[in-house]
């Protein structure tokens, strides 16, 4: 493959698990729910998918068991910040704290330095060729040979989209987050809405850890996830939770990754401060963005959310 | 009422830890260990035991710091995710003033590698700062990159120019020994727990006493508020971010200068001295009082931790699994508001809230 | 019995503190506590395990807990030869207790005389391991036509896959010393052959995003790469299973681990922690520890403690065209280990603080070093 | 029979009784009002009345049958509506897609015959509904606009629609008029008559009585969480009831000696400012004034014509993007509010709860902001704790603020009280020229009186004073001068002894003088 079309491919590969992760986590950042637990989460559907797929040979049973784990840890992070009334972060960083210490734990118990599921999933079976795309050139090296989820993720920005904004409950869920008096004073069940808003993160952060572990590389390592969950709650920041913008933000943080690990390769020493692109690229395009908003008014200082 | 009131916060954290620790016990009795000698080598090692316990305090140090760090930003409504990187990169370029300065006495080293550790967090802290201050630019985002970013580089650097080429790992040099604080009374306890402490008084007295605090509290309330009654909201943002970047380099340094002596790739531990920081900050609500108390309670743990995995068969992450649970149970303060039992006291309470 | 000086406590036995991967890590680590096992079934020795994250902390403890022999994996002998913060060297602190050391020699003096005599310091020549596997990288990349099934792999032919690939979770002397003896095996080869290889390496890859680390290695290996060499734990895992997808080759270190993924995994560098725990225990146990305290311990190819694998996996994946070929690989390799246990060949051990010149490799180029 | 009765109702906040034994009955189909100070705790009964507050004791009937109220949702499902001070409303949304929300229309799908209900929302059918209500009503909305857009008076109309869309018959308001311009008032009020002739019952709470007499049937006094009186409209007055809230005559406090000379020493000039709220877009143009010493300059107009904008650029909130400002002589223009501050202008700001109070803090900090520098309140940066509660003590008895604590936050004072809070903050400080923006919204009719006298007070220290207000009866009665301004011009400059209401309508409505020449003579009242 040429170079760009590697960059492009790569773009597409690093983009996914984070643009599941910034869908999941929107719907409970359009709630006023800020879920620092999708790191936990997405570690969880690696990890779980993986032990299962290892147990049971079945990537689809799989996966199933892992969007049931995720879900778990949905509901606790739900039960604590919502029912309970906890302060919602400390809640997040402890769950963190507890899935990865669990995934650690397990494999400790079960003498396993990682989970290799090589013998079970053949890594290039999980490729999907579209036939349209496979005729074009370039097109069908960036576009074609992507695993399922990877095109789901995809096909979600425009799912998200609609749900948040075109039906009832998306309607809902941003009110509650936008005015919860408001919801109350109409009956709207603003608990029930938030919970529902954390679990449909749960599952699609699920989906990321299973396309990050099992589906792409048919290996589950501790840490392996490393900061994904926050790189994604960056990325809804940075575009307002809209689905469309914050999925931007999700491909932008992909394709620096793809540049600094493609144009490393021929950077020579200082390659290792390649790395540094996806961050710092980040940082400059919220300055950019934030200088040109901040000028359009002449509004001085600063005002709570 | 004060006896009330602190009944009900000493209620608030006693049911959540005894429930984590509930919990815990099963888990370790399911793997056929013993929770109550676990438990009490933990607690007894920590604690109880005098070198334990000057241990407790000495792992103490930088908590507190980048507690407080994390608490004056916090307190202020600045989400600052940075202390983290504040204090690697603190820790950093104090290891590299550690080891480059030679021929000083101690008092003059320790100083200068005491104020290397504070310029370069604020530094550090600046940048975020003054996007926010003058951008607009969203500080948790920012600092949350910037952490990443620091990594990053002090790998580079450290594998690079400041490089100790007769370490078999990535590691600086070592600092000299005019640059380290010394053990005390035979323990792990030096200088730095003192220092710790001291910034812990003053920033307890700016909390409650001063201006500076004052509007810290009303910018964090309401920062409309405070810029139209001339607070100069962008002014204090930046004052705040440098004093919390001075706390979190400080943090680093003496980490640094009592505890590590050399730069190495895993220097801030895992989480990190700051991802404990801002869990102690939140624990602690952003009170110093508060932050001072979760950093003892969170160094007995990582003690304890240590102590367990020699003198018992208990797996270490068994410990990570009881602090994650135990983070987890705290978060929620009311839990206990909802149980029946505690229903009389917080009626009593509310009864006594009306009076007071 | 908290605090006050312990009177002499009862000897505890053995105790091995694990290095940051932690036991499990199907290598380093495991590989020592493999040869704890083995002292337990032979010699019925007791021991234990520790993780620390406080490496100094831990070795006191034990120490003063009544080990006697205590194993440390991690990188971190301030506190334990020099003393830190004003406090003596624990090794001084526990005169009684013998420490062992790994991977480096830091008990020694400016004059070159032992600073402590209850250290011992254990080093593996994996520099020269790692120049059988750029021997062995080269022999098979040039033979890769003949030697493997066109329709299972995919190698990059002529000039274009003349590309060998390394990637160190860190840029130390504890990671290039492997890198540097990979390149000066490649080289020999190559100069025999004729050909001119690159050798494009990766010191940054750390050791745990496995994930990163099979992107990186895709894109090593879609621009020509055949065999990727990893020294960073898990991302070697991430390596691997890239290899796989690609049809290519990659090549683990410490551990065996060539059968994660047979017939993608060209051979493993071995570094057998397992050797060294077992020979010191038993003398310990046999009182003869006055043979071994205060010394350098050095494993060299002979010792079986390092090497690269017996290469069966990967010879299963041979193809029946290609087994006479094959065995004459096998036969270089072999020629060419003895050739370095004799000192005919010298390879350069940067752990050892040996300087490196790139610039005298005639037939690799390293462009990014 | 009443179609609302509450009978002993008791409502305490811990120790502290806002409701005192409140038996009251409304008549249906009718309008009630209810007066009262300050803090005498109408909101709090309402607030019962609506489900947001759980009695303490006592009963509500509705068509003579017990309800419980645990919440609004309850409420209104008992046929009560409240309209709120603090809009209920979700900006981002529609106009239509707030008075739907929770009842939305869905796109129906016929499957296999049947109906089923899809999960999208209609939104063509859901204007539709909408717009039917909004012609029903007569009001004045286009059901599409974003709800961040329009004005406040809109606002209050959706929430009067989101209640009547619920089908409640009866409609609370809390203070409807307080933000309204005196056309939106007009109208709100012939709402209510149209309301009332559809069967509605409403209860109106306000402190303008002048509305009272206007639109009630009948009108109930509360005084410190007490009934004291309760009337049939027809046989009371105004100047009645007004003793009867205050429990002592209250005057109007006019300015008597005005001077439009202009011949005193000017102590504060606007020169030709001007900014703009996106690029490009002006919001304010060409805005040149003088304030002389003893002067009160009025700034009357609609709302919405650049007064906000005006006061924030004065105030150092909002940057101008030309002209200058001078204070005394000295440059000032595009100061930060710190240095405004410091240089001695005292600042009434338009939104309390946003720029004059911070309602997560006690008394003693809203009272200190902006002058905690002061050697009074602190030394060397530390706060003098002693000295701070010494004087909010003072202050607290000076005018006359009503708090159940003094350490209590300010989140806990109504609203009359909570500006009285900002009026002793700014008056103590004694500044040489004093903005104040609305500084009478929503205060009742004793402390209107004390607000007017102090500020006359200042002017007869020779300081000058900018008021801005849409009260136009309070602009008329204390300023010197009335400056008018109109889309984000000063339309015209009036001297306030020559002027009349009608011209200053004409002015607000954007006739300026030469047409209004005319028409004067046509007009009067
Ligand atoms: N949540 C609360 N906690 C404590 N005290 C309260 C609370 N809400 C109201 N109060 C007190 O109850 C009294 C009545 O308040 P309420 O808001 O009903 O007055 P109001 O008649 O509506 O006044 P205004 O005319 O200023 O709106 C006030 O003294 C107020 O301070
Ligand atoms: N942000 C504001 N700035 C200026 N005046 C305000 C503001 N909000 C409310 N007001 C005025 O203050 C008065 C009292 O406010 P208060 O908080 O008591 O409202 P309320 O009568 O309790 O209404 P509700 O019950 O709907 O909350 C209101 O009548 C209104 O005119
Ligand atoms: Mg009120
Ligand atoms: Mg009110």
């Amino acid at each position: 493959m040429n170079l760009l079309g590697n960059i492009l491919y790569d773009t597409i590969y690093h983009s996914t698990p984070i643009i599941l992760a910034v869908l999941g986590g929107l719907f409970a950042y359009k709630a006023n729910v800020l879920n620092i637990g999708l790191e936990g989460m997405i570690v969880m559907g690696a990890f779980s998918s993986s032990l299962s797929i290892l147990l049971f040979g079945n990537f689809y049973l799989g996966m199933i068991i892992a969007v049931a784990c995720t879900l778990i840890v949905g509901l606790i992070f739900s039960l604590f910040s919502i029912t309970l009334k906890s302060n919602f972060i400390i809640t997040g960083f402890g769950l963190n704290i507890l899935v990865a210490a669990i995934g650690t734990f397990t494999l400790k118990f079960m003498k396993l330095s990682n989970i290799n599921l090589s013998q079970i999933i053949n890594v290039n079976d999980m490729k999907v060729a579209i036939p349209v795309v496979d005729g074009i050139p370039i097109l069908s090296s960036i576009l074609s040979n992507h695993t399922i989820i990877t095109y789901v993720a995809f096909l979600l920005i425009a799912v998200v989209y609609v749900v948040l904004y075109k039906t009832r409950f998306g309607i809902h869920l941003r009110v509650v987050g936008e005015n919860e008096e408001a919801a109350k004073s109409v009956g709207l069940k603003s608990d029930m809405l938030k919970y529902s808003s954390i679990l449909i993160g749960a599952v699609l952060c699920a989906l990321a850890g299973i396309n990050l572990s099992a589906e792409r590389m048919a290996l589950y390592t501790d840490n392996m996830v490393a900061g994904r969950g926050f790189i994604a709650i960056a990325a809804i920041y940075c575009g307002k939770a809209h689905p469309v913008k914050s999925s931007i933000y999700a491909i932008l943080f992909g394709l620096a990754r793809s540049l600094a690990i493609n144009l490393g390769l021929y950077a020579g020493p200082i390659s290792g401060l390649f790395d540094m692109i996806p961050y710092i690229m980040i940082v400059l395009v919220l300055l950019f963005v934030s200088s040109m908003e901040s000028k359009k008014t002449r509004l001085r200082g600063f005002r709570n959310a | 009422m004060k006896t009330e009131k602190m009944m009900r916060s000493l209620l608030g954290i006693l049911i959540p830890v005894l429930s984590a620790f509930l919990l815990g016990a099963v888990l370790i009795l399911a793997i056929g260990e013993d929770p109550i000698t676990t438990y009490r080598i933990m607690i007894e090692k920590s604690l109880f035991d005098p070198e334990g316990i000057l241990k407790t305090l000495h792992l103490a140090s930088p908590l507190i710091l980048t507690g407080l760090a994390i608490a004056i930003t916090f307190k202020a409504n600045i989400f600052n995710m940075g202390v983290e990187g504040g204090a690697v990169l603190g820790g950093f370029f104090t290891g590299v003033a550690g080891f480059s300065l030679t021929g000083l006495s101690p008092i003059v080293h320790v100083t200068i590698c005491l104020i290397v550790g504070m310029v370069t967090g604020m530094i550090y802290a600046l940048v975020p700062a003054i996007l926010k201050a003058y951008f607009k630019v969203d500080e948790m985002v920012v600092t949350l990159m910037l952490n990443y970013a620091v990594v990053v580089l002090v790998k580079y650097l450290s594998q690079g120019v400041f490089r100790d080429p007769a370490s078999g790992y990535v590691a600086t040099y070592a600092i000299s020994d005019t640059a380290m604080f010394n053990k005390m009374f035979g323990s792990n306890l030096t200088m730095f727990f003192f220092i710790s402490i001291t910034v812990f008084v003053i920033l307890y007295v700016v909390f409650k006493k001063t201006k500076l605090g004052y509007e810290i509290t009303a910018i964090g309330k309401n920062p409309e508020f405070a810029e139209a009654m001339g607070m100069k909201v962008s002014t204090n943002i930046i004052r705040i971010m440098l004093i919390s970047g001075a706390l979190s380099g400080l943090a680093g340094a003496g980490y640094l200068m009592s505890e590590k002596y050399r730069f190495t790739l895993d220097f801030s531990g895992n989480p990190g001295l700051g991802w404990d920081g801002m869990l102690i900050a939140l624990l602690g609500s952003h009170n110093p009082v508060g932050v001072l108390i979760a950093s003892v309670f969170y160094a007995a743990l990582k003690t304890g931790s240590e102590y367990i995995g020699i003198y018992t068969n208990v797996p270490k992450d068994i410990v990570a699994i009881i602090q994650g649970i135990l983070i987890l149970f705290l978060s929620a303060k009311f839990i206990f508001e909802r149980l029946k039992i505690a229903g009389k006291i917080k009626s009593e309470a509310v009864k006594e809230g009306g009076k007071a | 019995a908290c605090g006050t000086k312990a009177p002499e406590t009862k000897d505890m036995g053995v105790a091995l503190i694990t290095s940051a991967a932690g036991p499990n890590d199907n290598g380093y680590n495991a590989s020592a506590i493999k040869g704890l096992e083995k002292v337990k079934k032979d010699l019925g020795l007791e021991y234990r395990v520790v993780e620390s994250s406080d490496v100094p902390g831990s070795l006191a403890e034990l120490a003063k807990a009544g080990y006697k022999l205590i194993f440390s994996l991690e990188y971190n002998f301030d506190a334990l030869i020099n003393g830190v913060g004003g406090g003596k060297p624990i090794a001084e602190q526990y005169p009684d207790t013998t420490f062992v050391i790994f991977n480096d020699n830091p008990n020694v003096k400016a004059d070159g005389s032992v600073k402590h005599k209850n250290v011992i310091s254990v080093l593996f020549d994996v520099h020269q391991s790692s120049f059988l596997a750029g021997a062995l990288s080269v022999l098979v990349n040039e033979n890769a036509a003949t030697l493997f099934d066109s329709t299972k792999y995919s190698f990059t032919s002529g000039d274009e896959g003349r590309k060998l690939g390394f990637f160190g979770g860190t840029k130390s002397n504890g990671i290039t010393v492997f890198g540097y003896g990979y390149a000066e095996g490649a080289n020999y080869e190559a100069a025999k052959l004729g050909v001119k290889y690159s050798y494009i390496s990766d010191y940054n890859v750390g050791f745990s995003d496995s994930a990163a680390g099979a992107t990186k290695a895709n894109t090593y290996y879609s621009d020509g790469v055949n065999i990727i060499y990893s020294v960073a734990g898990a991302v070697g895992d991430g390596v691997t299973s890239k290899a796989k997808e690609v049809k290519k080759l990659a090549i683990e270190v410490d551990a065996n681990k060539d059968a994660n993924l047979p017939g993608y995994i060209l051979t493993s560098v071995l570094k057998n922690t397992e050797v060294p725990v077992y020979t010191i225990s038993e003398k310990y146990k046999t009182g003869k520890m006055a043979d071994v305290t205060g010394k350098v311990i050095s494993y060299d190819l002979g010792s079986k403690a390092t090497g690269i694998t017996d290469l069966a996996t990967i010879e299963a994946a041979v193809q029946a065209s290609g087994k006479a070929k094959w065995e004459e690989i096998k036969k270089e390799i072999t020629d060419v280990a003895a050739k370095i246990a004799a000192g005919t060949i010298k390879v350069t051990n940067a752990q050892a603080g040996e300087s490196f010149d790139k610039a005298k490799l005639t037939n690799v180029m390293m462009p990014n070093d | 029979m009443y179609k609302i009765e509450t009978v002993n109702l008791v409502k305490k906040f811990g120790e502290f009784t806002a409701n005192d034994n409140i038996s009251i009955g409304i008549r249906k189909g009718e309008i009630t009002a209810i007066v009262g100070e300050n803090g005498a705790g109408k909101t709090t009964l309402m607030n019962m009345l609506y489900g947001l507050l759980q009695p303490t004791s006592g009963k509500i009937l509705i068509d003579d049958k017990e309800v419980q109220l645990k919440s609004p949702v309850d409420a209104i499902a008992n046929g009560i509506g409240m309209v709120h001070q603090h809009f209920k409303l979700v900006p981002s949304l529609t106009v239509y897609e707030n008075i739907m929300l929770g009842t939305e229309i869905t796109k129906d799908v016929s499957f296999g015959g049947k109906k089923l209900k899809s999960l999208f929302v209609d939104n063509a059918k859901e204007k539709e509904e909408v717009r039917k209500i909004i012609d029903y009503y007569k009001f004045d909305l286009n059901p599409e606009d974003k709800v961040e857009n329009i004005s406040i008076g809109a606002k209050q109309r959706i929430e009067i629609l989101k209640m009547l869309y619920r089908n409640v018959d009866i409609l609370i308001f809390d203070e409807p008029t307080a933000v309204l311009t005196p056309q939106e008032v007009d109208e709100l009020l012939e709402s209510f008559r149209e309301l009332k002739k559809q069967g509605k019952t409403i209860i109106l709470i306000t402190h303008k009585l002048r509305e009272v007499m206007e639109v009630s049937d009948s009108v109930i006094v509360i005084k410190q969480g007490k009934i004291i009186g309760a009337k049939e409209t027809k046989d009371t007055n105004a100047y009645e009831i007004a003793t009867m809230m205050v429990g002592r005559q209250v005057v109007e406090n006019v300015n008597l000696n005005r001077n439009a000379s202009g011949k005193a020493k000017v102590i504060y000039e606007l020169r030709n400012i001007g900014t703009e709220s996106q690029p490009g877009k002006k919001c304010l143009q060409n805005i040149s004034l003088k304030i002389h010493e003893g002067e009160i300059l009025g700034i009357a107009g609609v709302e919405g014509n650049g007064q906000s904008e005006l006061v924030k650029v004065i105030t150092g909130l909002m940057e101008s993007t030309e002209g200058q400002i001078f204070l005394d002589g000295h440059e000032v223009t595009n100061l930060w509010p710190k240095e405004i501050r410091k240089s001695g202008i005292g600042i009434i700001p338009e939104d309390r709860y946003a720029q004059g109070l911070c309602v997560d803090m006690t008394l003693d900090d809203n009272f200190i902001a902006g002058h905690h520098d002061n050697t009074e309140y602190s030394n060397r940066g530390f706060l003098k704790f002693k000295e701070i509660e010494k004087i909010s003590t003072s202050l607290i008895d000076k005018y006359d603020i009503r708090i159940s604590e003094r350490t209590a936050n300010v989140s806990s004072l109504s609203g009359g009280n909570a500006q009285k809070i900002i009026i002793a903050r700014e008056f103590e400080s004694n500044p040489s020229l004093l903005i104040a923006s609305q500084p009478t919204r929503g205060v009742d009719i004793g402390s209107i009186e004390f607000i007017h006298s102090k500020i006359l007070e200042l002017r007869q220290r020779n300081k000058g004073i900018l008021l801005i207000s849409s009260e136009l009866s309070e602009i008329m009665n204390l300023s010197d001068r009335i400056a008018v301004m109109y889309k984000g011009h000063i339309i015209g400059v009036v001297d306030a002894n020559k002027t009349t209401a009608t011209e200053l309508g004409l002015l607000m409505a954007g006739i300026t003088r030469n047409v209004a020449d005319v028409l004067e003579d046509k007009d009067e009242n």
